[in-house]
């Protein structure tokens, strides 16, 4: 079945290197905040993250900022995690954000709530990632629920999952990722890439098991603008690899937000290279501006129109 | 077996307030006994920071302490009938069945519980104890060679592990395995792969105490339920 | 039961002393002083936060049993002067104050006489005796024997309290003088506890270690060479050339070995190690029991002891640190019962 | 009955009855000294029951060939080839023990001997300076091997024959035929052998050997006996001593064992719950569990009377048969003191300030019970003072460290409850703090105390 519906496919498909970007809602109800963000981000990606709660940190609802955000003109990808919701939840809110217009998503299992501010939540996790897909797959190739039922109006979704390259134990990693085709998905955004070298050899891998021939695989790459906060996710974020060598060169850099740019446009020309690499996903972390230097520094842009 | 903490001791306190004149504290021989929380000898050292504690406040209680083999069967709790009821205020340590076990036989009192009951576990060393079931209501220990996803993976992940598994710790602690990592390693050595690459559907949740407080009922006891 | 005669009352003759009247053997202690405890009465626990395991711990109970087992006789202020009789049947003949005896009908005779300290002021004689910043190893252990602070904080009691402090290792040992080429073996792990010790009293003094190799006998074994600088003391291979006496402070000068070049330092406290060396009494031994020394002065370890009915226990037969020295003597004891 | 079972390797041990099993043979272990009890599998599979007097645990190390590609120290000479250099590299990754330097010095200067027109290196880390070492080691200068310290940054593998050493600021390339050193680790079957003696072990999976106690040979459980790479890469170093120590401590006491303590410890068969806590405390291996009375048992001959598994016992089954009550004083100062330590130390002191405290002499910081110390603690502006071992010089192992443990716990619940803590305090000294002990009694007398 031929989905036409979602932009950042489209691109895909007509084989344009895809630039996504991702933004966070803010902890507050203002839709100005959003539509400031969208903003800058105007022309600049194929495509926009809303993250879901991300760390664990109460923000506005993924699917209400991506609404806002659309409306200014952007193609959305909504980020869904199972880590708040059960399965009457998760599928009526995609079908809710279906009904909205909203069509990508990102089916993650999301961070543990230890590392926000409420680790005294009781967590869900009802369905991990591999579910979810399986769910929305579901939902939208054959109009039923996971209960059975079928649906006259089926959403339209185009679905997306996350691959960590750096994660353990790597086998199994692989496993999970074939898992996460198997049950639909069509798109991955990976973890930032500090190590090259290793996310090179997990593509080789990937491309061993046919993987990048049946999704679309969009590296993540996180500018960054000082030492400290390299180290910062060496040590606290779950599944980061950030060598040395890499710290080192930003400790030793003068103009820190310089080095930054420099360091992400570096890695995706490398990562251009690479064969199976359909695009970048940039998530810069408190430093969302600086997204459209980078994308020009890296002659993405102007991005290609497609119908 | 059911492994609990003693609660703090300025929050017994609290929670054993000022209008009582006499105490009774019951232990329970197993479970929370090996998990050095609930034995005689936790009831006496217990008997014994309270007296010391009412004594150098100047109040007067008299506190008997008495440990059964479980407070989780009638029988046992019979056999205290009398010094439950000489005695204002009982504090069970026991896991939370003990204690409303005592009040099911005794609705007239006030039954206090002197342990947090944290979850069901096996020793690892003297003074250390891990979670290892979470009584689901459906084992599926089967299909990940012997290590449970629900009981010791944070996120209960049934289909593989999440990105935050590193060097075979898990993203809440790297004190935690990465239960995925334990599964994927007996895998291997199983020589089993294979076997981990199926999907594996929702878990039905209704059997766990999502489908309301769990009774069980053998028939072969109980002839005369049978419909 | 069997009697036997125990030259020497310190560790070595008292440990054996402790095995083998728990055996119900007939002891007699010789001892030259008026106490047993040998040299170990001077060395106080080097333990800090942490033990250092200098072993100390091990003695006292030895001591209080030869002091309370019944089938110990101890003599103090005596001097063995003469041995005659055979193997199964010998007789001692001692001196006590003047009055001169013999023990006689000895099975056995265990020469444990020990070590004397000994050090060699050859580089470059510093003025131990006048001035009051450069001491013996053993000077340093009176200071610090005292050492748990609970009163106003461990003071050393020097004029001025040192922010440097600066080992010397192998005076005394390791010695271009023939008489001691060998290595103590002990005072590595000495200094290296008595620096803890005073790091941990002052924990911003800077120490140095000069050394010419680290024996790692006993506790330093666990720990290597690594692991000493870890510790926050600096290690320099070499002996210095010479040392000052100056007003503000010591001075140093020394070529480091490893790097082959002339430097210099100051300190405000020196300490210089002190080696174990052989007793002179040992040409008595040697000639009166008919014991082979070796070139420096320690006795031989003899090879048919279950013939000849004398063992030697402890230092008398080299440098040997607190630990080995228990073992080496409770081996003696076992060594006389099973001879049995 | 056999007076020694190796496990492991054998000893040659005349006039001893002794008999040698492989680790992986041993099955069943329970007993104590004089007489433990063995099930055994031998080659053809078939089980059999022996008994012996002694255990002996002589286990080598295991050595493992520290990178791959290299050449190490068993090499046979004339595997070299004769026109290249060599590069021995000591201590990657690990320190060396004194045992291997040795072996790598002797390697440098028989190759250096063979192969005199080639150069040879020596890169270390540390030097091991024990037994002959220095003189190996001077002799190897003198023959013209090239010594090279380095530290772990300063030296990088380029190829399989060719390393970058950095010195100074100085770098250069060393090309050549490399041979690294092994490591040394603890053989597996060790851990197993630990867990069916209930022995304690260091960190590092070798039997315990840092204890001042447990020396040279000995283990915490009475009677069995631990050598060589069982022990510790640095066991080694004194092997020989060490064998013949412990086969003349074994062979001067066969027969007529007797208990090391007073009194007998009882375990109530109707209390005990089988919970396996005093087996886990017991730093002697001194409990076992007793199948014909369903309760855990303690060996009378195994026990060194510490009283740790009386305080710890969670149904409190465990006690001294018949020991006397204790007298209650009023006095409100009270000092516990372990005999191990403190008390050695007190009877060297004038005791002349001190006859108003109520002292009182205890086998080990572990045997403190919190119940009896709240119940004296009821007595306001009561006092308690508890002086036990430093650790690595405790006689029952972790003794001190359980001490101080429950101390700790004390102190925390009289900090919730408001009342002052430090009116418990744990201190650690040895027998020979005999001053101390007095300027801390005195002072702790007083009332102030830190």
């Amino acid at each position: 079945m031929t989905k036409k519906y979602s932009k950042v496919k489209n691109m895909l498909d007509a084989g344009h290197f895809v630039v996504c970007s991702e933004m966070g809602p803010p902890i507050g109800a203002d839709p100005e905040f959003i539509k400031k963000k969208a903003h800058y981000l105007k022309g600049y990606v194929d495509g926009v993250n809303v993250t879901d709660n991300q760390t664990a940190i109460v923000r506005m609802s993924s699917i209400a900022a991506a609404k806002l955000a659309m409306d200014e003109g952007l193609e959305m990808i909504i980020q869904v995690t199972a880590r708040d919701r059960n399965r009457i939840s998760l599928q009526s809110d995609i079908l809710g954000a279906s009904a909205l217009g909203l069509r990508n998503i990102l089916c993650l299992t999301g961070d543990h709530q230890s590392f926000g501010k409420d680790p005294g939540s009781k967590n869900v996790f009802e369905l991990g990632s591999v579910q979810l897909i399986k769910a929305v797959t579901e939902m939208v190739d054959n109009g039923i629920l996971l209960n059975g039922k079928v649906m006259e109006v089926p959403p339209k979704m185009f679905i997306g999952g996350a691959a960590n390259p750096f994660a353990d134990p790597f086998e199994m990693q692989m496993i999970k990722m074939q898992k996460k085709v198997n049950a639909g998905v069509e798109f991955f955004q990976t973890q930032a890439i500090y190590n090259i070298e290793k996310f090179e050899y997990w593509m080789e891998e990937v491309r061993k098991r046919g993987i990048d021939q049946n999704s679309y695989i969009l590296a993540g790459i996180l500018p960054t603008r000082s030492a400290k906060a390299l180290r910062m996710m060496k040590k606290y974020v779950a599944g980061m690899d950030v060598p040395d060598h890499v710290i080192k060169r930003m400790d030793q850099a003068k103009d820190k937000e310089k080095e930054g740019v420099k360091m992400a446009v570096e890695t995706i020309q490398r990562v251009k290279e690479i064969k199976g690499v359909r695009g970048v996903h940039l998530m810069p972390v408190a430093w969302e501006e600086i997204t459209p230097t980078v994308i020009k520094e890296a002659s993405l842009y102007p991005r290609p129109e497609v119908e | 077996m059911i492994v609990a903490k003693q609660k703090k001791v300025n929050e017994v306190i609290d929670m054993l307030g000022d209008d009582f004149n006499s105490l009774l504290i019951v232990g329970c021989g197993t479970c929370v006994t090996v998990s050095l929380a609930g034995g005689e000898r936790e009831v006496n050292s217990l008997a014994e920071i309270l007296r010391t504690y009412y004594a150098n406040n100047n109040r007067d209680v008299k506190i008997e302490t008495e440990t059964v083999k479980r407070q989780c069967d009638f029988e046992y709790i019979d056999q205290l009938e009398n010094l439950i009821k000489e005695n204002d205020i009982i504090l069970s340590l026991a896991c939370g069945i003990g204690v409303q076990h005592i009040v099911e036989r005794h609705q007239d009192k006030i039954v206090l519980p002197g342990l947090n009951t944290s979850f069901y576990g096996a020793t690892l060393k003297i003074g250390e104890w891990s979670e290892r079931c979470i009584g689901c209501g459906e084992c599926v220990l089967d299909q990940y060679f012997g290590i449970c996803p629900i009981a010791r993976c944070s996120k209960q992940l049934l289909n593989g592990p999440c990105g935050g598994s590193q060097n075979g710790s898990c993203e809440v602690d790297p004190d935690i395995d990465c239960a995925w990592e334990l599964i994927y390693d007996r895998a291997v050595k199983l020589d089993k792969l294979e076997d981990l690459i199926n999907y594996e559907p929702p878990k039905n949740w209704e059997v766990y105490r999502d489908g309301g407080p769990r009774t069980l009922i053998d028939q072969e006891y109980h002839e005369d339920r049978k419909e | 039961m069997k009697k036997i005669a125990i030259i020497g009352g310190g560790i070595a003759g008292s440990q054996t002393a402790a095995v083998l009247a728990d055996k119900g053997y007939d002891i007699t202690i010789v001892e030259k002083s008026d106490s047993i405890g040998g040299n170990i009465k001077d060395f106080g626990c080097k333990a800090t936060d942490l033990c250092l395991q200098d072993n100390l711990c091990l003695v006292d109970d030895v001591f209080n049993l030869v002091n309370d087992n019944e089938n110990i006789n101890l003599m103090f202020n005596t001097r063995v002067n003469d041995l005659s009789g055979k193997p199964g049947c010998y007789s001692l003949g001692i001196e006590r104050e003047g009055v001169f005896s013999s023990i006689d009908n000895l099975d056995y005779i265990v020469l444990a006489t020990g070590y004397t300290r000994w050090s060699d002021l050859e580089t470059g004689t510093p003025e131990v005796d006048q001035d009051e910043r450069i001491m013996w190893a053993s000077e340093l252990e009176e200071l610090i024997k005292f050492r748990k602070d609970h009163e106003q904080g461990f003071k050393l009691g020097l004029k001025q309290e040192p922010e440097s402090a600066v080992f010397i290792q192998c005076n005394g040992s390791r010695s271009i003088q023939e008489k001691a080429r060998y290595c103590s073996k002990i005072c590595c792990g000495y200094s290296y506890r008595m620096a803890r010790v005073l790091k941990h009293f002052y924990p911003e003094i800077e120490i140095t270690m000069f050394y010419m190799d680290l024996q790692e006998a006993g506790y330093l074994q666990e720990l290597n060479f690594q692991k000493l600088k870890e510790n926050g003391i600096d290690y320099i291979n070499c002996k210095p050339i010479k040392v000052y006496s100056k007003k503000d402070k010591v001075n140093i000068f020394y070529e480091d070995q490893n790097k082959g070049k002339k430097d210099s330092l100051k300190t405000d406290l020196l300490v210089l190690s002190e080696g174990v060396h052989p007793k002179e009494v040992n040409e008595d031994w040697s000639r009166l029991f008919n014991l082979q020394l070796d070139q420096y002065g320690f006795l031989y370890p003899i090879e048919a002891e279950e013939k000849t009915n004398i063992y030697l226990a402890g230092t008398i037969k080299g440098p040997k640190d607190i630990a080995f020295t228990i073992s080496d003597s409770k081996n003696v004891a076992y060594k006389i019962i099973n001879n049995d | 009955m056999l007076d020694i079972i190796y496990i492991g390797d054998q000893i040659k041990s005349p006039k001893l009855n002794t008999l040698c099993i492989k680790p992986e043979a041993l099955i069943e272990f329970e007993g104590e000294i004089g007489n433990f009890k063995l099930q055994v599998k031998d080659d053809d599979k078939k089980l059999k029951d022996l008994k012996t007097k002694y255990i002996v645990i002589n286990i080598d190390a295991v050595r493992e060939n520290n990178l791959e590609d290299t050449l190490n120290l068993d090499l046979d000479l004339d595997q070299l080839d004769p026109n290249q250099d060599i590069i021995i590299i000591q201590d990657y990754e690990q320190i060396s023990p004194a045992v291997i330097n040795k072996e790598a010095l002797n390697k440098a200067i028989e190759i250096k001997n063979k192969l005199s027109e080639k150069e040879v290196y020596f890169l270390y880390r540390s030097m091991r300076f024990i037994d002959d070492n220095d003189s190996l080691f001077e002799e190897a200068r003198q023959k013209g091997i090239i010594f090279l310290q380095y530290e772990m940054g300063n030296l990088e593998f380029i190829d399989k024959d060719k390393v970058k050493y950095e010195r100074d600021g100085l770098t250069s390339e060393l090309q050549g035929q490399i041979l690294t050193t092994p490591l040394l680790k603890p053989d597996q079957r060790l851990k197993r052998i630990i867990r069916l003696l209930n022995i304690e072990s260091n960190g590092n999976e070798y039997i315990q050997s840092t204890n001042i106690y447990l020396q040279p040979s000995l283990t915490g459980k009475r009677g069995v006996y631990s050598l060589a790479g069982a022990r510790g890469p640095n066991a080694y170093s004194e092997y020989e001593f060490e064998k013949e120590f412990t086969l003349n401590e074994i062979k001067s006491n066969l027969d007529n064992f007797e208990p090391l303590t007073e009194n007998k410890r009882v375990v109530d068969d109707k209390k005990c719950i089988l919970c396996y806590t005093c087996y886990r405390v017991c730093p002697h291996g001194a409990v076992q569990e007793d199948k014909e009375n369903d309760a855990m048992k303690i060996n009378e001959l195994a026990c060194y009377g510490c009283d740790g598994c009386i305080s710890h016992c969670p149904a409190s089954a465990i006690s001294i048969q018949e020991k006397t009550e204790q007298k209650a004083s009023n006095n409100l100062l009270k000092v516990l003191m372990c005999e191990n330590s403190a008390d050695t130390a007190y009877k060297k002191i004038d005791k002349g300030s001190f006859k108003d405290l109520d002292i009182e002499k205890i086998p080990c910081a572990s045997s403190i019970k919190k119940e009896d110390i709240f119940k004296f603690l009821r007595k306001k502006d009561s006092r308690l003072l508890i002086l036990g071992c430093f650790e690595d010089s405790c006689k029952h192992i972790t003794g001190d460290g359980r001490g101080n443990r429950i101390t700790n716990e004390i102190r925390d619940t009289l900090k919730k409850l408001d009342l002052n803590h430090n009116r418990v305090i744990f201190e650690r000294l040895s027998p020979r703090m005999e001053e101390d002990l007095n300027g801390f009694l005195l002072k702790w007398k007083e009332g102030e105390s830190s």
